[in-house]
């Protein structure tokens, strides 16, 4: 696949130089490493610091969603791949402001594995308390039994979001994490994939579909999903979505939700609009008030094709940070 | 048998060489089960740990330093899953390596029981998960028993590798359920887990490698 | 192509309803024609409508850009194609406040005989007052000597956001033309393209490259460009870009400028960023301020794949406007 | 010869199914030179213009009812360059038709001649841009000298069509300069202008259509 870079191995790096030159009033990078960023201005005494990170790839997540009402600190990993915990610690002890840190990110072994280093080096070497809050929104990567292994997807935006308004409005580290745990545990996301992404190491797609099919439940870094098959129109597609969702996690008529159609890179504005319209239909029919909507590409797999649906409910508390406002290089809300 | 510092530094050598033979199929192996990058991320590490060695662990004879600034090197440069793995591996290892510069077969038993048990406890994962761990534990049980009858570390290792290799091959007919990869479909059957694959391919670079050592 | 829609012929209707169902507190339909869209919130007495449009495909371009700070309405046409006058008239008639409406479109044939049209059309029927501006920033659509034949791109965001933010600041409809016309002066755009897009009805590629090839200055619409060749670097591409501007328009060292790295579709974020890294290297080795950068998706062709970059010349006021809030569904800024 | 407004209606409906049997060649030959619509385009215009005939114009007996009726449907439904054109050629033509419902050979020629000349007037080009004007403005010139000579509409509007066959292949050789196509490059050479194509086949059919009338 034609990509518009220079060296498949600098890749992230030359990403980062980029984006910080193009928000030097939102975002710095650490001298002490280059993987990691944080908010330009420094954030107050006594603020809980939000942390976020992952690997790349996956562009405005999450290097975009660092900012007010947001997060404080990203870790940027390579190409789907987590970042190791160096990064992490680094942002770690500058967004820390005495009152903790709290660590949003997609469960993903690696994942686990460098945040959860850092979480104990955190504490180890610098006397900083550590909550962490692993999104596990995927519908389609485990049974509902088996919720807590479930991947971290695009709904990360809404637990990010609630761990940025919390802390933004003040709470503390037990009640920052204990919101950003509703938000995960109120968010369900299924996807489906169209065409594949390839790393620029490898320029190889990942993963083959041929041209009249799609696949439910497709990866985020196109890991395999739960079903391929013929392309189906955008309603039945998100009525299959949206089923699936509710399946998971009933609403009752009168509930209130948030809803996020995210694209996966290269799927048009136009679709993920024809795409809402239906996700409205269905929920509406359903008594079911969407309180505020998100369509675009916030979270993408470089340049794969598909889409998926998210749906948050939310109680007041989680709708009052819905609607907290923000100020992100690649996301601004009023 | 003796191992020096210098013949450590030619097998984490023969390690980044072989990587790099390797990286298109760990990377064709996780475009199956995962997200496709495993040959480039143990290609980033390792070139890391090959800057290293031709820079700040050139003149080491410390064969416990070595081991922990492969690991970190390593983990600093990739994060991934695999990072915190091979890197609480060899910093684990380290521990039987501390201060020597040559390596008794008692040692290098320590330093790969130690490598493994690491593993094991960093990520938590179980035979038949479809991990390294298929590769690994069979090669652990094989080092303990084989090296204890024989106390002899060269075909004890040769008896390691066959074991991890029947164990890595063991990985296709599992289902996957961790990393990246794991999920509920079953198409993951078929396939060799690239972890499973590039922890027995270092396992056979230390037999190589000692092999050579010892002829020479 | 792959693509998530129900029925070719209808995505344009749906993609409109899917979008008003999705941002309720921002845009809204008109009932007297369902091609034309105002703010939700009445603008208020005498200040001067800022009316864009064109066709669709171009999304977030151009209904995302309706809100304060930007236009308050938007005449929305069938993909890449003009709409008719109906509504851009009826548009026009709801957002005049007495003191005029100005129109800001690209210049296409079919955009300059429709808006035409609906500007004889209001002035006749309801004594609305129109002025437009043509926008023209597509260097490589036409010699310099005929720039006023030059096609509109990307940089219709830049004099899309100066019109807005003048006439949100209360400036009379000679005034918002003017600053609307001084913007189009000092901007300048120049693209590449890498893979083509394909409309919904033909389900054909707009344009066909080999494997390794790009198009320089291929246009929005996928018009063949002016230059095809290997695909190269990106930081050569970008220098290649860059330099056709400022041979176009040079930028004497110590002037500001506003950025913005447009990606077409399915070109990926962090591909932009690594191409606006490049731009700042370059501009500021010249001594040319950046003072404000934008990088993203701003205007789309479907899903295709290539990149550009546009820079505005800002003067004290153009750079006052540039730095106006807007607050629309697809661009807030703060 | 007398035309009918029946046989209006017919010369449309010919149009709407010729657009369809031509949509894809229309949209190829914009693929080359513009953005690829032009068939769709057209298709989405007389596809109203259809509904229309079906609809209110069932009934419509004054021609120049239905050719204003006709115009601004298709300009409604498609904007794009070619809607405000062919609108304006159908509204202008009207004038002619106006309260008629037979309509004569010199109705038939002021109908063709100010619907190009509104044409003309709308777009702006010239011979050589590249248009549907290479098409149209030879067709109006052989209208005109044609039609004087004879008085024969028939006989005039066949050549009429040849001298349009002529225009619209000569767009071959010209460098686009127009619409969404105008452009630098000298890669819209060997291509046919897409608009002046559709303007031919409009003419055709209406030679076609009032062939078969007279035959009928
Ligand atoms: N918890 C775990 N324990 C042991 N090995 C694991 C664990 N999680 C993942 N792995 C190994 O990591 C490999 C994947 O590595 P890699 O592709 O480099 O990282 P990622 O999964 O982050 O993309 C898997 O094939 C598996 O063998
Ligand atoms: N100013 C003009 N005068 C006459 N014909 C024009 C003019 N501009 C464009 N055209 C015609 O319109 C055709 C393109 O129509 P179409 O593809 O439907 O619209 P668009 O160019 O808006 O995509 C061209 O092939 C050309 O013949
Ligand atoms: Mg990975
Ligand atoms: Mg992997
Ligand atoms: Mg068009
Ligand atoms: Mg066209």
């Amino acid at each position: 696949m034609k990509k518009l870079i220079n060296n498949p191995t600098k890749v992230v790096e030359e990403m980062i130089e980029g984006y910080v030159k193009a928000y030097p009033n939102h975002v710095r990078q650490l001298t002490e490493n280059e993987r990691a960023l944080v908010t330009a201005k420094e954030t107050r005494e006594g603020k809980v610091g939000v942390l976020i990170g992952g690997g790349s790839g996956h562009e405005p997540a999450f290097i975009g969603y660092v900012g007010d009402g947001m997060a404080d600190g990203v870790a940027v990993g390579n190409i789907f791949a987590s970042p190791p915990p160096d990064p992490i610690l680094e942002a770690t002890k500058v967004i820390d402001k005495g009152e903790g840190v709290i660590y949003v990110y997609g469960n993903y072994a690696g994942d686990v594995m460098n945040f959860g280093m850092a979480a104990e080096l955190a504490d180890l070497e610098s006397g900083i308390r550590v909550g962490s809050v692993l999104v596990t929104d995927d519908v389609a990567s485990a049974p509902k039994e088996e919720k807590e292994k479930r991947r971290g997807i695009a709904g990360e935006f809404f637990v990010t979001k609630a761990a940025g308004a919390a802390a933004d409005k003040g709470y503390n580290l037990d009640d920052v994490v204990r919101v950003a745990q509703k938000a995960n545990d109120y968010t369900r996301t299924m996807g489906v994939g169209l065409t594949p992404c390839s790393l620029p190491q490898t320029g190889k797609p990942s993963f083959v579909l041929a041209e009249n099919e799609m696949e439910i439940g497709l990866g985020h870094h196109g890991e395999p999903g739960i079903e391929k098959g013929d392309l189906q129109p955008a309603d039945q597609v998100v009525d299959r979505l949206v089923h699936d969702i509710l399946t998971d996690m009933p609403i009752d008529s009168g509930e209130k939700v948030a809803v996020l159609v995210n694209g996966l890179g290269s799927t048009t504005n136009m679709e993920l609009y024809i795409m809402f319209r239906r996700v409205e239909q269905i929920l509406s029919e359903k008594g079911i008030e969407i309180h505020r909507s998100y369509v675009g590409s916030y979270s993408t797999s470089l340049e794969m094709g598909g889409a998926s649906v998210t749906i948050t409910k939310l109680d007041e508390e989680l709708a009052a940070f819905i609607d907290h406002p923000a100020d992100c290089p690649m996301y601004v809300q009023k | 048998m003796k191992i020096t510092a210098e013949e450590i530094k030619v097998f984490l050598k023969n390690v980044v060489t072989m990587i790099e033979a390797e990286k298109d199929y760990l990377c064709e192996l996780d475009r199956k089960l995962g997200d496709g990058d495993h040959g480039v991320t143990m290609s980033i590490g390792w070139q890391a740990v090959n800057e290293k060695l031709e820079g700040d662990l050139k003149e080491e004879q410390d064969c416990g330093k070595i081991s922990i600034v492969t690991g970190r090197t390593f983990l600093s440069a990739v994060g991934s899953s695999v990072g915190p793995l091979y890197a609480t591996g060899f910093m684990r290892g380290a521990k039987a390596f501390q201060g020597k510069s040559e390596l008794s077969g008692e040692d290098l038993k320590d330093f790969w029981i130690a490598f493994i048990e690491g593993i094991k406890e960093r990520g938590k994962a179980e035979v038949g998960d479809k991990t390294m761990i298929d590769t690994l534990q069979p090669a652990l049980e094989s080092l303990q028993s084989n090296f204890g009858k024989s106390n002899d570390f060269l075909s004890a290792f040769e008896s390691v590798v066959q074991a991890a290799e029947k164990g890595m091959e063991s990985t296709k007919d599992i289902l996957s359920k961790r990393g990246r990869s794991s999920r509920l479909g079953e198409r993951s059957l078929g396939t060799i887990d690239p972890g499973a694959a590039s922890s027995f391919m270092i396992l056979k670079t230390f037999l190589t490698t000692i092999k050579s050592a010892q002829v020479a």
